[in-house]
């Protein structure tokens, strides 16, 4: 028994439990409003149901998540992302719609590769602008959230370019072995970014620039490529979450491409417990998070709850999550327990400062 | 970039008539369209336009009101964020000798000398027109018509008013009931994330009453990918007109379009002409718009402009 | 003394952090009128007795009793105002604020609400002065030493009314001026009544000071003496729990022999080295297996030397030469480039990085110089950690904990380990017995020692001059931001001499007799 | 100041470093007003100056709020949905027939009460403010729709008088009672930070919480105040913004907080808490006035270019101020 009880501990203490406990009850409540949430079933050759659409309607979120993780990890923040969704569907989208024949797939890589480039070249701008002048990552990532509208809508002449291109749209709601293309891009992507940073050193130098940048520097790290690295990867995520957002309805629309997609991707990560201070990060517990989100989002519509309080609901199901999620919020309700380990976080989390 | 005046002069003096216009930002095509219409017309018009794009604030408008009065333009014309709210700049602009003019929304001043006139579509008869339309293509049917509506962003007066108006079209026949409502925000993601919900949550949907093209073209891609035929299984109605909504209605996916126009242009410069010669002209000028059905689609499509 | 009343009563304190049981069933006792000093291991619960009694931490079980009556404080707010003033282990100030205000933060003379500040900065003035430091009390906090700043904090806490005054390692980053008049006001303070509890790793101090003496060890309490009841010898025995044999070492004055080092082409040569601001230009040469001591008063820039070698700030005058070859030390990374290694003295800020692990603090290094792309396999990580955590004691000795909860010596034990893995040619050691118990201190000179004999060069930089004397085989001499010069290690240096150098600036011939 | 000789000019040139991020901004603030004269008919007016604050008074008082937020290191997202709401709260309340006193007393009431809730959440709960406030602000907007869809006009005679009332010199030069408001809110900031234990406290706690904990600060308190001192700001802004556009629509001041935010910034107040002053606050409000001012006179930028526009300026503003300090250290 009392292993039973040490294993529960250990499981609820787990930092992603209460995420996956919010998230399987969101389900619950769902499936409870209208018994067919849950079901999946088999329409032309793939799967067809409204967890097959909240898997892939949560893909972009997922990617610009995990690029935001390695952002947050290092201290930063990235609020550009929203920006950089819209203008990388919006170059690839006016690409395709200049060719003649839109349906050619080497017209659709291009328009790829142009989507990709163009959003290295941006992350370039915002990691130089944070890691070599120095500009503090909220503000120099706000100048391209602001500009980046502006250069979308520049792309697109204000105008929504809608294209016909099967190849491109399958991007956003293609099929793959049944399940739907997006997912397995953003699972690709993950993969990819967590053997990035995993299997590599990566990952602990991020979380050691994020925890302490001077120290890092005098460990011999090079902060600042590691800085710059962190916002180039994360408008790449952006870029390819881009596609995503314009395939899935086959056109860019400057304006509301990605828009307040930089909340969602932030909260995710928070819910996911990556602090916002910098150092440890968790990439399952973005993905997580990304799904929590947009399982909430998909609720809203599912259950029909009125524009006027949806905004209400997710306010309440934020705050209920973080809370049950905090250290010290679980510590009050948690007395029964002989040993409360209480303030130490609270002394220690503080950042340290480094002294002039 | 207007900077080129060599010297402080005033531009004024050469007889060119200044337009000072606040836009409410560049946040659809329909708004885009909008904006080149102006700018084209007032070429031609030989006015001067000042351009301003108020990213959807109504404190950004003010300013830029305020400062149209600082520079002493000939006329101020603009689309407000919102409707209510402009008592105090307008008075300014009135005690100034400005004469000002409300496009494409009204505003809601119980003083209406504080401008001379409004012009602009109706956005509760363009919901009327559409409620109608429906009532009238469903005389015949017996049983319910379950209808879902797809608003446009909340609180925002173009959704307001066209709810408004396809709910009043509509309560002539008990029949039509609208079974669920949620804003899709204008956009043709947010159109089809809320419709995809909407089809699994109800077996039978007869209608779709989209706010805008937008959202109609979001949500035909969610109808077909659940495997109904949009225009036969599910009816869709929508507003605005725009290109790809008039390709759609002309393809048959959607059913029926209350135009509303954006090229308001060519008659807001007459109208600046008008007001500055002195001539009188009334309070509320409509935007010359129609409704279009697949066939009337089909001929208007290679006109038109936009 | 038994007759009287004491003022602070602690009965059965426990507390556990996740894992270690930090305090286990600790008694204390304080009394009016004494100075009281707590000794310990690194980790022994010095800090977290402290920290329980002021409320920082909650403790699981027992009692706190101030003059007579129960308390249980929230925290140092609480505690201050019941008459419990504190200066901390870490300097714990606001870098951001000025002198003065971190003096008088939370005190502040007023007026209806409004704050007075030409009456406080002249209240700091006055109380810098009776500490001896005349320093400008409008500048911020942050742009002073550490030594400054200890300062500050201690003036903070002496100017509280407190019954009971509590100094954890005040004196650990002060130099022998400093501290006696440190000592002077705290007997000051002692003979109006007042008592103070005193945690240092300085047993010099300890029976300079200390009227009696309780000894933790591992979260224990082992007992409560007297000073006259206590020899030196009996008490680090105490504190260690049995009877090693570094405490022969370190009983042994004698100095290291001093070969003759100085052939070949020393590893490296800075001439005519400087920054504008920070260190007037110096030269300096190091040879493979020969420790360079570098002695000072606090403020003389010994650190500004340690980090312009390190390319942790950049020089703007003059050139390095390591292995006689022109070597610009621009930046950290060039320095490790040429195997050199800096163990900074500011561990919290500069060294390690708090939410990272033990393991993970101890292969930064290493993994930096290795490129990210090239991960050490996780099975060398662990037995390079482990070969260290044993080598140098780390406890609790469990590699993957934060190393934000091992307590602040143990901390500077990881900060060691992890430039000694990179097995550097020349170790830069900034004040690294800092806040180290007698037997981890031993074991670092030991291996200072170990480490030149297999042909490490090492700058070794520390405020206890007789460490410097004992390691060094040439002594380098600042004063004022200026290298005035150099000594040869030989029997004819002692402490006096040196100390006639720092305070004359000039090395007379004459001086040695 | 090269050709002045050095041993002059030294002493002069000694401004403390943490004034050099303030005075970079009132330069380049400078720099931006003597562009817009030099470039632009009618820009020397009085009364474009008098009107950049007429048009950002309420910006300024919210903008003084999260200075306090910002000083301690935390963020408060929720500003521009608080503000949005207290005006549909004062537009509803007075259609409804309330008088304007209680009105008024009611509006000020909800915007701190919020700001209270969210600082308890953050200080008891560990829960970074950027996620607390990020929920307050979905909340407030939320609660924007739920008091009405669309935007309620209001033509309560003092709120009219209010808006309406002129401040001026003879020769026509005016500003709003909504300035004199702003103002105040402005002075009582100033000297709540520079004078009061509240504001030092804030300042400490800014540089260094755990610092701040161990000196037997008020913590918990301070960092509570300072979500209600930004939600009383909030709520001061909501009235003057309903005094500006007498009415309330739910969908006003939407991403106010990022304007907010960025003035704070501009006016040389560091994110991570400890440094920066009310006095920078007023400039960034200015730079971001100034900018607006700029755009409208010009009047010949497209929709898009607006934006990237502002971005651009944004952008050499904060590199300028950059270099500035880089120099004067
Ligand atoms: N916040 C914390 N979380 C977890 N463990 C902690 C924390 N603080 C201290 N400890 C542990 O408690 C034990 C006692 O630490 P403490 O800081 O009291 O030691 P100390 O006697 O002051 O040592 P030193 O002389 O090195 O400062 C150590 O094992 C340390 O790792
Ligand atoms: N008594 C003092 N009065 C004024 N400033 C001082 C004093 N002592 C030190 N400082 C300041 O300390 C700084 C230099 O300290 P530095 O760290 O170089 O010295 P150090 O020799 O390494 O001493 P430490 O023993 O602290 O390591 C300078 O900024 C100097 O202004
Ligand atoms: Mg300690
Ligand atoms: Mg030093």
């Amino acid at each position: 028994m009392s292993t039973a009880k040490a294993r529960w501990a250990a499981v609820s203490g787990h930092s992603l439990f209460w995420p996956v406990v919010a998230l399987v009850a969101l389900l619950v409540a769902n499936t409870i409003y209208r018994p067919g949430f849950l079901t999946v079933e088999m329409k032309d050759g793939h799967l067809y149901g409204s967890l097959v659409d909240i898997l892939r309607l949560a893909a972009p979120l997922i990617l610009v998540g995990l690029g935001m993780t390695l952002v947050i990890a290092t201290g930063g923040i990235d609020l550009s992302v929203g920006s950089m969704c819209a203008i990388s569907g919006a170059i690839a989208c006016l690409h395709i719609s200049r060719q003649p024949d839109q349906n050619a797939l080497g017209g659709v890589l291009v328009a790829l590769a142009l989507g990709i480039g163009l959003s290295l070249v941006l992350g370039a701008w915002n990691g130089a602008l944070v890691s070599i002048i120095g500009i503090q990552p909220i503000i120099a990532t706000l100048i391209l959230m602001v500009a980046g509208r502006g250069l979308a809508q520049l792309i697109t002449e204000g105008q929504i370019i809608t294209i016909n291109s099967e190849p491109y749209k399958s991007v956003g709601v293609g099929y793959l072995l049944t399940l739907p293309l997006a997912i397995f891009i953003a699972a690709g992507v993950a993969l990819l970014v967590a053997a990035v940073t995993r299997r590599t050193a990566l990952g602990m130098i991020i979380e050691s620039v994020g925890g302490n940048a001077e120290a890092s520097r005098l460990a011999g790290i090079r902060s600042a490529r590691i800085t710059f690295l962190v916002y180039v990867i994360s408008a790449v995520c952006a870029g390819i979450a881009g596609f995503m957002v314009t395939a899935n309805v086959s056109s860019a629309d400057g304006n509301a491409a990605g828009l307040w997609i930089e909340l969602d991707a932030i909260l995710a990560v928070v819910i996911g417990g990556t602090s916002l201070a910098g150092g440890r990060f968790s990439l399952s517990g973005t993905i997580l998070g990304a799904l929590l989100i947009q399982t909430l989002t998909t609720t809203v519509y599912a259950m029909n709850i009125s524009p006027q309080t949806s905004l209400l609901f997710k306010a309440v199901v934020v705050i209920i999550v973080c809370l049950v999620q905090a250290p010290a919020f679980r510590a009050k309700f948690a007395r029964r327990r002989p040993v409360a380990p209480v303030a130490p976080t609270a002394v220690d989390q503080s950042k340290e400062q480094v002294p002039a | 970039a207007c900077g080129n005046s060599d010297t402080g002069d005033t531009p004024a003096d050469d007889g060119k008539l200044t337009l000072g216009f606040s836009q409410v930002g560049a946040e659809s095509g329909w708004r885009t369209a909008n904006t080149n219409s102006i700018k084209e017309s007032a070429k031609e018009a030989n006015i001067e336009l000042k351009f301003d794009d108020a990213q959807g604030k109504q404190e950004n408008q003010i300013t830029a009101i305020r400062n149209y009065i600082q520079q002493k333009v000939d006329v101020i014309a603009f689309s407000p964020v919102v409707e209510s709210g402009w008592d105090t700049v307008l008075k300014e602009a009135k005690d100034a000798g400005i004469p000002v003019i409300l496009t494409d929304r009204s505003v809601d001043s119980a003083d209406k000398s504080l401008y001379k006139t409004f012009i602009g579509s109706d956005f509760v008869k363009e919901g009327k027109l559409s409620g109608e339309w429906l009532v009238n293509e469903t005389k015949t049917a017996t049983g319910p018509v379950n209808i879902v509506e797809l608003q446009g962003t909340t609180g925002s007066a173009p959704a307001n008013d066209r709810k408004k108006g396809f709910g009043e079209a509509i309560a002539a026949n008990p029949n039509l009931k609208i079974i669920a409502s949620q804003t899709g925000e204008f956009t043709r993601a947010g159109g089809k994330a809320v419709m995809e919900q909407f089809l699994k949550a109800n077996p039978k949907i007869d209608v779709l009453f989209a706010h805008n093209d937008d959202m109609g073209l979001g949500a035909l891609e969610a109808i077909t990918a659940a495997g109904k035929v949009p225009g036969k299984d599910i009816k869709i109605i929508t507003i605005d007109a725009v290109k790809d909504g008039m390709q759609a209605l002309a393809d048959g996916k959607f059913n029926f379009i209350a135009e509303c126009s954006p090229l308001l242009g060519p008659q807001l410069m007459d109208l600046v002409k008008k007001v500055k010669a002195g001539e009188t002209i009334p309070q509320r000028i409509e935007t010359q718009e129609t409704t279009f059905t697949p066939e009337q689609a089909k001929a208007a499509l290679p006109t038109r402009k936009y | 003394m038994s007759g009287r009343q004491p003022v602070l009563t602690m009965t059965a304190i426990s507390k556990s952090f996740p894992g270690v049981r930090a305090l286990d069933g600790v008694d204390f006792r304080l009394f009016p009128g004494e100075v009281h000093a707590l000794m310990g291991e690194n980790g022994a619960g010095k800090s977290t007795l402290i920290k329980v009694l002021t409320g920082v931490y909650s403790h699981d079980a027992g009692t706190v009793e101030l003059a007579g009556q129960q308390v249980s404080f929230s925290g140092p707010m609480q505690a201050a105002a019941s008459g419990v003033s504190t200066v901390y282990q870490e300097v714990n100030l606001c870098a951001n604020l000025s002198v003065a205000e971190n003096i008088f933060i939370g005190r502040e003379p007023r007026t209806l609400g409004a704050i007075r500040w030409g009456e406080m900065r002249r209240r700091a003035r006055d109380l810098l002065a009776r500490l001896d430091l005349h320093i400008d009390v409008t500048q911020l906090l942050g742009t002073y030493s550490l030594a400054v700043q200890q300062m500050v904090a201690i003036a903070r806490a002496i100017d509280i009314q407190a019954r009971v005054l509590i100094l954890d390692e005040p004196t650990s980053s002060l130099d022998a001026t400093e501290v006696e008049q440190l000592f002077r006001i705290m007997r000051q303070l002692r003979d109006e009544g007042i008592a103070i509890i005193f945690v240092t790793h300085f047993l010099d101090q300890v029976y300079g000071i200390a009227d009696r003496i309780t000894v933790l060890r591992n979260g224990r309490l082992v007992g409560e003496y007297p000073i006259a009841e206590l020899p030196q010898l009996a008490l680090v025995e105490k504190m260690i729990g049995k009877e090693l044999d570094v405490l022969e070492s370190l009983d042994e004055q004698s100095k290291r022999d001093v070969r003759a080092i100085e052939a070949g082409t020393p590893f490296l040569q800075a001439e005519e080295l400087g920054r504008k601001g920070s260190v007037t230009p110096f030269s300096l040469t190091i040879h493979a297996g020969e420790v360079v001591g570098l002695a000072g008063l606090l403020g003389s820039g010994r650190t500004e030397v340690a980090r312009l070698l390190f390319g942790a700030d950049r020089a703007d005058h003059g050139k390095v030469a390591i292995d006689g070859k022109s070597a610009p030390l621009r930046s950290p990374i060039a320095a490790i480039g040429h195997d050199i290694a800096f163990c900074s003295e500011n561990r919290r800020t500069e060294g390690l990085v708090g939410e990272l692990s033990v393991r993970e603090n101890i292969i930064l290094a290493m993994q930096a110089a290795r490129g990210w792309l090239r991960p050490i396999p996780r099975r060398r990580q662990d037995e390079l950690v482990d070969k260290y955590v044993k080598a140098l004691s780390i406890r609790p000795a469990d590699p993957e904990i934060p190393v934000r909860n091992l307590s602040g010596g143990n901390q500077q034990k990881v900060l060691l380990a992890r430039w000694l893995i990179t097995e550097p040619r020349l170790l830069i050691l900034d004040e690294p017995t800092r806040g180290i118990d007698v037997g981890a201190k031993a074991e670092i000179q030991k291996l200072v020692v170990q480490l030149s004999d297999g042909g490490m060069a090492v700058l070794f930089i520390s405020a206890e001059l007789e460490e410097v004397l004992r390691l060094s085989h040439k002594i380098a001499v600042m004063r004022d931001r200026q290298l005035v010069t150099e000594l040869a290690n030989d029997h004819t240096v002692d402490a006096d001499l040196v100390m006639q150098t720092i305070a004359s600036g000039t090395h007379h011939e004459g001086a040695r007799a | 100041m090269t050709t002045t000789p050095l041993t002059a000019t030294r002493d002069w040139w000694r401004i403390p470093q943490r004034y050099v991020p303030v005075l970079a901004t009132l330069t380049l603030l400078l720099v931006m007003y003597g562009v817009g004269v030099s470039q632009y008919r009618a820009f020397s007016n009085v009364q474009v100056v008098f009107n950049v604050f007429i048009d950002n008074g309420f910006l300024l008082v919210v903008a003084v709020g999260m200075t306090f937020v910002i000083l301690t290191g935390g963020i408060d997202l929720s500003v521009g949905s608080v503000v949005a709401m207290t005006a549909m709260m004062s537009a509803s309340l007075l259609q409804g027939g309330m008088p304007p006193a209680a009105v008024l007393v009611i509006a000020l009431l909800v915007g701190p009460t919020l700001g209270f809730l969210m600082g308890c959440v953050i200080h008891f709960f560990e829960i970074q403010p950027f996620i607390v406030t990020l929920a307050g602000m979905f909340f407030a907007r939320g609660m924007c729709t739920f008091i009405s869809k669309s935007s309620i006009p209001i033509t309560d005679p003092f709120w009219t008088s209010m808006a309406q009332e002129r401040i001026g010199n003879p020769s026509g030069n005016f500003v709003s009672i909504s300035v004199l408001v702003a103002f105040a809110v402005v002075l009582v900031g100033a000297f709540v930070l520079a004078y009061t234990r509240l504001g030092r406290n804030v300042y400490a706690l800014g540089g260094n919480q755990q610092s701040a904990l161990l000196m037997g600060l008020p913590v918990g308190q301070t960092k509570i105040a300072v979500y209600v001192i930004s939600g009383l700001c909030s709520a001061i802004g909501g009235i003057l913004l309903s005094f500006y556009t007498l009415s309330g629509a739910p969908l006003i001041a939407v991403g106010m907080e990022l304007d907010v935010i960025a003035a704070v910034v501009i006016g040389g107040t560091v994110l991570t808490g400890g440094s920066g002053y009310v006095f920078g606050t007023v400039l960034g409000v200015l730079v971001l006035g100034v900018i607006r001012t700029l755009i409208t006179f010009d009047g010949s930028l497209n929709s898009w270019w607006t934006k990237i526009v502002i971005g651009g300026l944004l952008f050499a503003f904060i590199l300028l101020q950059r270099l500035i300090g880089i120099r004067k250290k």
